[in-house]
This record gives structure tokens, sequence and C-alpha cells, in this order.
């Protein structure tokens, strides 16, 4: 059963949903998806391990090899962003039981469950493919998914969100697959280690540079970076809490993923460096990207939104690390991706809680919260100094990362920008302080009590979490490091 | 072309039905292009079902569209530079049609040389879609379930009222009596049409997806004529349910039904003692699975949307 | 032989399309889809000979009973929303 | 470069332009929806053009031809064409969604009604509404 | 057998597209409604099955003959039916044939328009 780790994987989620589907009381429909969930946990586990023991592990589908059939390939990299997925969903899926029960009516429960399973699959199935084409259906799986976990919102501009998420998110996908089209056109291969083989040989064609335009544009309209982010904030805002939360923890982690696939793997950061000044171009957009959400995340009053334009900010981040170009860079935008799912996704799993208990995600409402529901609120300071970059959380060391990095490429104002942002982020961290713990409540709240523990726990283990990588830096940045040799050791000193 | 009609004008309705000609005509052009079963799929679905759904949500909306405020500066400038991209891309293509071009060299080779013999079925199509690239093929259909889902949970209409208020809605088109005579006698044809499709699609254009939809297709014909109480008595909404879950499942059992005899996921060559017969076997059920959650999910679309129009039409007057 | 037929159905569906784009009744655009459902049809059948291959008249099958299924939805469709017969001119 | 061989290409680039333009520049929803299917469609030229070998006929294995189009590109097609009927689909429900959450689906109109949405938050936020427009609710567990 | 089945086909096409030519001119010009779909689904009918006939016998017997067959069953089915479903819709909803006195104008004045039954 161990050589099947790398489709168990993902077929258990798939075989999931449908089974989800099947149960007629919700609330066994959600457990049986905790199951499913922790099932694919535990794979994710074995794979990591496997990855570190034998290296890259190779699975052909249908018992075709690579070129001809559909391979999946799991190396560090997407092991350990797999083992990420896995288990943000799982942690969520925990404090899901109670606050879906509160969120939404009893005859759409099953759907957000077969729905959220089916969103599992897409992105697991998106991580661990090794198949150009494959990655295509597996975007479209989540994202669909995702347009329905958003659109079960209770208010109705999660409609319209969701609307706009949809025309987005389906133009990117489209300029996708016009991207491996025309790949495809040029070499006669969709598997992503046989193009990287293939694509040197025609790398001065004009069809790869607009193939490889097409994709950038396409993965980064999915990746919601800084110009092309504008659906994120009204999606993240009005979804269910925990749609968001799954949402923000890992969506835009596995485009991040995607682009990093593509720009090292397939094309080769020679080739990216020789014909656009990409670098430049990422550097510039995350840097706007930063300061611009983050402003906007000052003056949102709903704090889902607030973060949500925090997350348009840190996606910059990561893509600051990706502009870096070094190998060090790479390792700090890896482990910004781990970091901040751990903090978003405590964060969101919080505001669930809050919003279970006062059905409302305003800032204003949150009023004199902090000392009726004194944990909840601890763990969303927690994330947020964490988002800031305190020392002791995860957000330092990612931080701390970007920062080794930029400054051994000699980035000095980029370094100070850096900074200065993490002030911005700050300012809004305060705000919420503020209002949570140092405003009287102008409404009666009495009746408001501390969140059950089944949303405590979850939320805790993610803060748990947020700490020990803060202190404990050994795994995380050791797998980021290890990704990121491979990813350059591989590809990138090929002529 | 027809696109460009499209652009203008501002009756949706009229809208709705060039759109239904121009993916005609593209599925005529596939044709011409070789693409049998493309031409196939995109007439049933592009010319018929999208057509059906967008007819069904128009008729809930108003018919024109408002006097938009361009920002067509903007568009231009986006549109325009996508293209220019894609055209600069197609300077230095292979020509058209070419025989040398490289994707044709490199993978596709295998598949039109050797695929008889590997898995033993005349459509190169199905043999790819089912069997080398069957993993797509599951990922495909486990799209179109996700989009029942997502249809299923927005257009959600509770029971009780919809018990009560079902028996108000009257059966539809009942005036047109040659209509419906004409429907029945052709209901068992475009069915047994269905069947052979699904079937047959080892050897010809079709498989489960074109067959899903044409069997949908009867059923919508017949819903149309004899409304929506009828029908539903047949296809339940819980049954429905339960069937896209069970096609879907079909297609991975067979997978897991492959690892668990010692093959790898979806290698059907271990499903009988002879490859090819294993891989028959695997590519029936799966295309078999294919069909039943697309038939359902298409009837399953039709009917969710009807009934959220009818419900408007005559409840909530 | 079957080049002329084609050539000619074309023009017939080139018509059926101006009469679509005319107007001026909603009527005439459904009679001018359905002409046009019906030519594509009879093209399908004949590209079928022509290229050599004629056992993909299954298309052609496909063709006609969608055309049909559309035209029924469309007459439906007015049936429901016949307030305003002929609101198309404008 | 024989400009000529690429004529398909060409065709392909101005139906995914207009397709792209629907989308971007109309307010209407449903046509929106439209556009993006024009767009998709004209992606599906782009593959099976290439797959097109001339003098070939269609990838069913047959005694009497020797030369055959392309399958993959077919292949590829008709997994899109199912992923772009189901998006279709998922937006023709949000439309109608939208269309009884709003009453419109222009998409200016829509974008009114929100900003309406927005700015009560906002005045209650500072005290303009002192009613009890948000309420607790049944808090027992 | 072979010549004279030829020649039966290419007489079949040759009228077929004749007639469908003749309707497609009548569905452009004619003044009305319901002159078009007289124009229309007369020829289209004659145009089609004679089409469809010349085809048959260039296929010879075999499983093509049969899905001709269908195909010409279906369009004489449908294409009746959807004509005559047409006229009655637009009857219904109150379109009006052309008398003579009229003719010039193109369609029913906005006025002159029956009520609904």
């Amino acid at each position: 059963m161990i050589t099947h780790y790398p489709v168990l994987q993902v077929i258990i989620p798939l075989i999931g949903a449908p089974l989800c589907l099947l149960f007629p009381v919700p609330r066994l429909a959600g457990l049986f998806a905790l199951l499913v969930s922790s099932l694919a946990f535990l794979v994710s586990c074995g794979l990591l391990q496997q990855v570190m023991v034998h290296g890259t592990l190779v699975y052909a589908l249908g018992g075709w090899a690579a070129p001809w059939g559909i391979e999946y390939r799991i190396d560090y990299l997407n092991s350990y962003l797999l083992l990420l997925v896995s288990s943000m969903s799982t942690v969520v899926l925990i404090a899901a039981q109670s606050s879906i029960r509160r969120e939404l009516p009893q005859n759409r429960q099953t759907y957000f469950y077969t729905a959220y399973l089916l969103c599992l699959t897409g992105l697991l199935g998106i991580l661990a493919t090794g198949d150009a084409f494959n990655v295509f259906v597996f975007l479209e799986i989540s994202s669909l998914s995702s347009y329905t976990l958003i659109a079960l919102g209770t208010d109705r501009r999660a409609l319209t969100a969701s609307y706009q998420y949809l025309i987005m998110g389906t133009i990117g996908a489209t300029f996708i697959i016009i991207g491996v089209g025309l790949m495809y056109m040029m070499t006669g291969t969709l598997n992503m280690n046989d193009l990287a083989e293939r694509l040197p040989e025609v790398n001065h064609s004009r069809t790869v540079l607009s193939a490889f335009g097409f994709f950038i544009v396409g993965v980064c309209l999915k990746l919601a970076l800084f110009p092309l982010h504008l659906w994120l904030p009204n999606a993240y805002a009005f979804a269910p809490s925990i749609a968001t939360a799954f949402l923000a923890a890992t969506a835009t982690k596995v485009a991040v993923y995607v682009l990093i696939r593509y720009v090292f793997t397939v094309f080769g950061i020679e080739y990216v460096e020789s014909v656009l000044p990409l670098q430049e171009i990422f550097l510039v957009l995350g840097l706007v990207g930063i300061f611009a959400a983050s402003v906007s995340a000052i003056y949102q009053l709903n704090i889902k939104r607030l973060f949500a334009y925090s997350s348009v900010a840190q996606i910059g981040y990561m893509i600051l690390g990706l502009a870096i170009g070094t190998q060090l860079g790479l390792a700090a935008t890896l482990l910004h991706m781990f970091n901040h799912a751990l903090m978003k996704g405590a964060l969101f799993l919080a505001i669930g809680s809050v919003v279970y208990r006062i059905n409302s995600s305003q800032l204003n409402h949150m009023a004199g919260l902090g000392r009726k529901m004194p944990w909840t609120m601890a763990a969303i300071v927690i994330g947020g100094l964490s988002l800031v970059g305190v020392p002791l959380t995860v957000g330092f060391v990612s931080k701390w990362y970007l920062v080794l990095a930029l400054l051994e490429k000699g980035w000095w104002l980029v370094t100070v920008l850096v900074l200065i942002s993490s002030l911005l982020a700050l300012i809004y961290v305060w705000r919420i302080i503020e209002w949570v713990y140092f405003t009287p409540a102008r409404i009666h709240l009495s009746e408001v009590r501390e969140a059950p523990l089944s949303q405590l726990v979850p939320v805790w283990i993610l803060v748990i979490a947020n700490i020990y990588f803060g202190l404990d830096t050994s795994l995380t940045v050791g797998v980021s490091k290890l990704a990121a040799q491979s990813l350059f050791g591989l590809f990138g000193a090929a002529p | 072309m027809t696109a460009l009609a499209i652009t203008r004008m501002n009756d949706l309705f009229a809208v709705v039905m060039l759109s239904g000609i121009y993916s005609l005509m593209s599925a005529g052009f596939f044709l011409d292009l070789d693409a049998v079963d493309v031409a196939f799929t995109e007439a049933s679905v592009g010319a018929g079902i999208s057509t059906l759904l967008m007819l069904a949500s128009l008729k809930m909306v108003k018919r024109y569209e408002g006097k938009t405020k361009y920002k067509p500066m903007l568009a231009l400038g986006v549109v325009g530079a996508t293209a220019l991209l894609l055209i600069y891309g197609t300077l230095d293509m292979p020509h058209f049609g070419s025989a040398d071009a490289p994707i044709h060299q490199h993978v596709a080779p295998r598949y039109i040389n050797d695929s008889m013999a590997e898995v033993g079925v005349p459509n190169i199509v199905t043999s790819i879609l089912a069997s080398y690239r069957g993993y797509d093929t599951l990922g495909e259909t486990l799209v179109i379930f996700t989009a029942g889902i997502g249809v299923m949970s927005l257009l959600r209409v509770s029971r009780e009222t919809k018990d009560q208020q079902q028996k108000r809605v009257p059966a539809d088109m009942q005036q047109q009596i040659i209509l419906r005579i004409v429907a029945k006698m052709m209901l068992p044809l475009i069915l047994l049409f269905a069947l052979y499709v699904q079937f047959h699609g080892d050897y010809g254009p079709g498989g489960g997806f074109q067959a899903g939809v044409i069997f949908a297709a009867g059923i919508i014909l017949y819903t149309m004529l004899f409304g929506l109480s009828t029908a539903r008595l047949v296809f339940k909404s819980s049954l429905l349910q339960k069937l896209t879950a069970v096609g879907v499942l079909l297609y991975a059992g067979v997978g897991v039904a492959c690892m668990l005899l010692g093959g790898n996921f979806l290698d059907y060559n271990v499903l009988r003692h002879d490859p090819v017969h294993g891989q028959h076997l695997g590519i029936l059920l799966v295309e078999l699975g294919v069909g039943i959650t697309v038939a359902t999910v298409m009837i399953t679309l039709f009917f969710k949307f009807t009934w959220r129009t009818v419900k408007h039409k005559y409840i909530e007057q | 032989m079957y080049e002329l037929t084609a050539l000619i159905l074309l023009v017939v569906m080139g018509l059926a399309l101006v009469r679509a784009f005319l107007g001026p009744t909603l009527y005439d655009r459904i009679l001018a889809v359905n002409n046009f459902g019906t030519k594509t049809v009879l093209l399908i059948a004949i590209l079928g000979f022509l290229g050599g291959r004629p056992d993909f008249l299954d298309i052609a099958i496909v063709y006609a009973l969608i055309n049909f299924i559309s035209i029924i939805a469309v007459l439906r469709f007015f049936e429901y929303s016949s307030k305003r017969p002929m609101d198309e001119e404008s | 470069m024989n400009i000529i061989g690429l004529y398909n290409y060409w065709i392909v680039v101005v139906l995914m332009a207009i397709g792209f333009f629907i989308v971007i520049a109309h307010e209407n929803l449903i046509k929106k929806l439209i556009g993006l299917s024009i767009f998709q469609t004209a992606v599906f030229f782009l593959y099976i053009s290439m797959g097109k070998v001339v003098g070939g006929t269609a990838p069913i294995l047959d005694d009497k031809w020797h030369l055959y189009s392309n399958p993959l590109p077919h292949v590829l097609i008709l997994t899109a064409i199912v992923v772009g009927i189901s998006t279709t689909a998922v937006g023709l429900a949000l439309v109608v969604r939208i269309q009884e959450a709003y009453g419109s689906i222009e998409e200016h109109e829509i974008q009114t009604l929100n900003a309406q949405d927005q700015i009560e938050c906002q005045l209650e936020a500072y005290g303009f509404m002192k009613n009890n427009a948000f309420s607790v609710k049944s808090l027992d567990e | 057998m072979e010549v004279l089945f030829d020649i039966i086909s290419w007489v079949c096409l040759v009228s077929g597209s004749f007639f469908c030519l003749t309707g497609g001119i009548g569905l452009l010009r004619f003044p009305d409604f319901f002159t078009r779909i007289h124009a229309a689904s007369l020829t289209d009918t004659l145009g089609a099955s004679l089409i469809l006939v010349g085809l048959m016998f260039q296929a010879g017997w075999g499983l093509v003959f049969a899905k001709l067959l269908l195909i010409l069953m279906f369009s004489l089915l449908a294409g009746t039916t959807a004509s005559h479903a047409m006229a009655k819709a637009s009857l219904k909803s109150g379109l009006k044939p052309l008398e003579s006195d009229d003719a010039e104008k193109d369609g029913v004045p906005e006025g002159e328009r029956p009520s609904q039954q």
C-alpha cells in the first residue's frame, strides 16, 4: 500500500466527496469529512517521510509511463505543501462541525462538506500532479467548489463576490490553458519533466514566450497578486467563516506553488530571467501590493475583510521572496507559505468563533469582546502579532529569512521598505486590539460566552503551532531549504 | 461572425439564440478539423444544454441588457494586449495542418500506432480519454459533479414548500397536442440512441459524456412537454443526487479495484487475465460511470433551474 | 456533386443567418435558427460523405435532436413570458 | 515566414478578443457568461487547430486510412468543454440567485446596492443607527 | 446498377439543394413571418428528405443507411412539428398573418395587435 501513497493522497478525498453526499444527516457528513481529511493528513505525513528517505516518488496513473500517461511526482516541495494543505484542512474541519451548524441552514450543510472535500481534492491534486493539463483539471475542481463554498455565505454580497471570483478565476484558468496549449504545441508533451527537457530546444521561439506570458498572468489571477486581487477581499469577507479559513490558509498557497513549479521546474529560472524582467516586475508588484493592501486593510471595518487585505499583502511578501531569485529567497517564500497558512488559519478560525457567538464580523460589534471571549481574543492577538512579525512567532521567522535573503542580495532599500510595511501591519492589528480590549461594549454583550471547546481546540492548536514553529524552526526551515535546494540544484544549474 | 453580433445586441434572448448558432457553427468547424468527438460534445453541450440553461435562467431576469456605462478604453486596452501577445506567439508556430509539427512527433505517434495493440479500441480518442489519460477524465467527471453540487446547493428549495406548491403548477404546453404526441414517439428513440452512443463509443464517436447529455436531453424534452411535476415522479431529486454520486464512485471504484488487484490506480490491465480484455472492461465501466454522472447532473441542473423559474411564475404572484 | 450540395447548403445557411440577425420579430429569429439547424444537419451528413467517412452520422442525429429540443425550449420560454409578445422591435 | 499558414490561429485570436471584450466591458451578468464561453471556445479552436494534419482523418482507426489527426488535443478539449459547461452552469445559478437577492443583474446596479450595504455598516459602526440592527442570536449551545 | 444509383442520387441531391435554396431565399425575402415560415418549412422538408434519400443511394445497405433513415424520420417528424408549434405559438402570441391590403408594411402595426386570448 505504501507504493500507492501518492495517489491515495488525492483519491481519499476524491472518493470521500461523493460518499459524503450520501449521508442523510449533515452531522454525520461532517464527521465523515473530518475522518476523510485526517486520513489524507496521515497519508501526507507518510509521504513526507518517504520523500525524506527515498527522494522523489513517481507514480504512473493507469500504469502508463510518463509522457503518455499522467504521473504523480512527489518531491520535497510538494510533499511539504501536501502536508500543509491536508493538516490545515483537518484542523479547520474540527472547528467546522459546530460553526457550520450555526452559520448554514440544515439543508445546505451536506453540500458544504461535499464541496469542501472537493476543494481539498482539487488542491491536493494540483500539488501532486506532474502533468500540465492535469493541473488545469484539478484547478477547476478546486475553483468550482470554492465558488460554491463562497456563495453559501449568508450575506447577499457573497453571491456577487462568488460571481466575480468565478469570472476572474475562469479567465485565469483559460489563460493557463492557453499557456499550456502553446507549450504543448511547441514540444508535443504535457508532462512537466518532459516539458522541462524539451523546452530549452525551442526557447528562442516567440510562441514559448507568449505561452509563458499567458501562464504567468493566469496564475497571478488565481494568486490574487496585487493588481489582480480584486476578487479576493469580497470573496473572503462574505464566505462562511470556515470556508474563509480553509481557502485563506490553502488556496493561494497552492497557486503560489503552481507559479514556483512552472518558473523553476518547467521553464527553468535561467530562461525566465533571460526573457523577461520578471524579477523586477515581481519586486515592484510585490512591494506595491504589500503597501496598497496593508493600507486598505487599515481602513476596513469588517475584520474578515481586513484580514483578506492582509492576505493580499502577505502574498506580496511571498512574491517578493520569489523576486529575489536566490535560493535563500525561495526558501523564505516557502517558509512564509507555511507560516502564513498557520497564522491565517488561526485568525480566521478565531473569527469564526466570534461570528459563532455574536453573529457578526464587524469590528464595532466586537467592541469589548476581550473580556467575554478571552481565549479567542488572545488567539487573534497572537495571530495578529505573528502577522506583524514579532519575535517568538512564526511570522518573525519568515520575515527574518526574507530580510536575510534581501540583505544577501544587497537590496537595502527593499529591506527597509519591508520593515516599514511591518509597521503598517502593526497598525491594523492595533486597531483590532483597540476595539476589542479598550472600547466599551456599546451593545449588551452579557450573554456572550467563550467559544465552545470544539472551536477553541483547533484555534489553539494553530496558535501553539504558531509559537512552536516560531521557536523550533528546524522542521520548517529544514524542509523549505531542502525544497529550495532541490529546485535550484536540479534545474537551475542546467545550461 | 456571429460573435460580433452577440456583442452588439442588447436583447439577451436573441443573444442566447445566436450563441446557440455560434456553437453549432463551431461544432461544424471542429468536424471539419477531424475532431469528431469534440464536435459531438460541443453540439450537444454548447448548442443544447447550455442554451437550455441560459433560457431557463433568462426566464427570471430582465430580457434586455441595460445601457452599459462602458469603460471601453480600458477593456480595449486589456483585450488588445492579450490579442497582441497571442498574435506575437503565433508567429513562431508550426503552420496549420503541417504534419511535421512537434506535437505530431513526440507523444501522439504512440497513441496512433500502438493503442490498438495496447488498449484494443479503434477510437483513439476513447482510448486516450479512458485509459492513457483516464485520470484526467476522472477529474472531468468530478468537475461535473462539483457543478452539480454547486447548483444544487445554490438553488435549493426546502421540501415542504415544494410539496405544497408543486400541485399548483400546471403542466406546460397543454395545448400543443401534436407536439406532445410526436415527442412521445421520439422519446424511446432518443433514449435508445443514447444507449447506442454510450456503448458504441469504443468504435465510433461518442462515449459516456455524450451519451449522458443525450439521455438528459430526452428527459428534458419530456419535462418540457409534460410538466416538471410529472417528470419528478420518475426522477426524485434525492434519487438524482444519489445517482450523481454513484457515477463518480463507479469510476473511482474501478480505479481502486485495479489497485487492490495489484496494479496502479486505474490500471485496467489487471482486471482480467488478458490485458486487452481488462482494458475493455475498464473502459466500459468507466464510461458508464461518466454517463451516469453526466446524465443525472444535467437533469438536475435543468430541474433546478426550471423549478426556480416556475416558482417565480406561478407561486410568487 | 457533394461539393455543389454543400456549397448551396452553406449559402442557405448564410441566408438564414441574415434573417436571424435582421429579426424583425422573435419568431422570425426562431424560424431562422431552426432552418439553420436543419441545414447544418444536412451539411454534416454531406461532409461525412465528402470526407469519405460516412460513419460519423451520429453527430448529425445529435444535431437534429438538439435542434428540435432547443426550438421547443424557446417556444416554451415564450409561453411563460408572453405578456409582451412582440416586444422585439425597438 | 509564411503568414498564410497561420490563418487559423488568427481567427482564434479574433474570436478570443471578442469573447474577452464581452467579459470585461459588458455589465450584464448573463452576457458576461456568454462572453466567457466564447472566449473558451476560441481556446478550443486553438487546440483543435493544432491537432489537425492536412490530409489526415478523424482518429478512429480504420483499415482504409493511414494518416490521422492528433487525438490528444481532442481529448484535452473534451475535458475543457466539460469544464466550460460546468462553469457556465454554476455561473448561471449564481446569476439566478443574484437576481433574487438584488432584483437586477446589471453590474453597476449591484455595485450601487453593495455600496449601500457597506455604508449602512459604516454608519452603524460610528453610532448613527442605534436601534437593534444587530441582535445577538440565541446563545445557548 | 451502380450508375443508375449514382444518377438517381445525383438527381435527388441537386433537386434537394435547389429546394433548400429556394427556401432560403424565401426565408430572406418574404414580407412577414407566416409567408416566411411557409417558404422555409415546406421546402425544408422536401429538400432535406431529397438530400437524405440521395445520400442513402450512395450509402448502400448498412449502418450508415440506418442512420440516414433515422435522420430522415427525425427531420420529417421534428421539422414539421417544430414549424407547426412555431406557427401556433406565434399566432397565439398575437402575430397576425398579412392581409393583402397591408402587404407593404412589414409585420403588424402596434395598435392593431389582437389582445391576449
